[in-house]
């Protein structure tokens, strides 16, 4: 099992703040395409992903456990 | 002992932040607070709301900071954001910076103001009379 | 009602300065504090004292907030200018400058604390482990 | 008569917060011809004239009721 987090817009489209995920491995764009399965309205335009609370690329191995948050564009300050 | 980087539900003290940098060898401190705006280009904010992801939020605000020392290695550096629902002029980020001369200061809290709006997970949601966004996905 | 540029032998309170510049249309405040500063070039500061020209400093403060107002027409100012005897680490000064959007705010306060210490009557006498000096004077 | 106010170095090198001179009309730079008869250990270095808390050159003709201040280098902020 993986986390997965959504916030902000994302949050809005999939009607979720989190949820868990079933994982037997693969990379963050697989857990991209499974998002987007699961939820066809997500808009990726912008979006950044982090794995364990930092931004990674889409090629970066997945385990179970990990915690994976999609980063709609940020506009704090 | 208060956090150095933090994101709050709390309301915002500039003077807190101003206190958490203060140190004998620090001449200036340089504040940038940013306040909830009223109008941006001819239309009315009303209210704002703001998430985070707070965790990552907190920690890259530390590698920020980071940053900061290798730029400027008698900086010192202390950032709040608040987060929920804020009303017109409340405070939603204080950036506090101490250096032992006043030009470091300045410029080492613009660069904080230029990083956090990269790359800190928070997300501003405008709350206008005609509807409500989150910023970057604003009707044109 | 506040003065908005004020010589004072009270403590300075950042956030009264934050507080008084303030405004709808603002969503940037930078606010500068210079504090006394115990270290100078391996020279140790033990106190400091500021004496004014009180009347003409506060005039001249309100004439370099009208100087920002030509440069930067949406900004608001609100000064603090201690004087008598502080202590390591007190403010001496506080600078708040609000404008719509940040950039401004941190040049329009550089550009005061520049102007402040070009004319406003106001001077600082240092007290050492080995003697006191109006600064300017010191010895070499 | 004219106000005379001395601040930082030269108040102390006057040993005076402000003094009264009587006066006959004449510029600024004849005011200070004055203050050096009256205190020759004051040093002009840097020091410049306000008349009525505005800085002035010392051309300026200075009246009966102004108030004349010195003021040597600021070191505020």
């Amino acid at each position: 099992m993986i986390q997965v987090l959504y916030f902000a817009s994302m949050k809005e489209a999939s009607g979720l703040a989190s949820e868990r995920i079933k994982w037997q491995g693969g990379t963050l764009g697989e857990v991209m395409e499974k998002v987007t399965d699961l939820h066809p309205s997500i808009s990726w335009d912008g979006v950044r992903v982090a794995l364990n609370e930092e931004f990674c690329s889409g090629t970066q191995e997945v385990e179970s456990g990990d915690i994976v948050a999609f980063i709609p564009p940020v506009s704090g300050g | 002992m208060d956090k150095r980087y933090e994101v709050t539900d709390s309301p915002l003290d500039p003077g807190k932040y101003i206190a958490m940098v203060t140190r004998p060898e620090a001449g200036a401190v340089a504040t940038f607070t940013g306040h909830v705006r009223e109008w941006t280009k001819g239309r009315r904010t009303l209210s704002l709301a703001y998430e985070a992801y707070v965790p990552m939020a907190e920690r890259i605000l530390e590698t920020i900071a980071e940053e900061v020392k290798v730029k400027w290695p008698e900086a010192e550096v202390a950032v709040g954001h608040r987060i929920g629902p804020l009303a017109i002029s409340d405070i939603a980020v204080v950036v506090a910076v101490s250096t032992p001369h006043r030009h470091a200061s300045y410029e080492a809290n613009r660069f904080i103001m230029e990083r956090i709006k990269e790359d800190v997970p928070i997300w501003k949601k405008e709350i206008q009379e005609d509807g409500e966004w989150w910023k970057g996905e604003e009707v044109q």
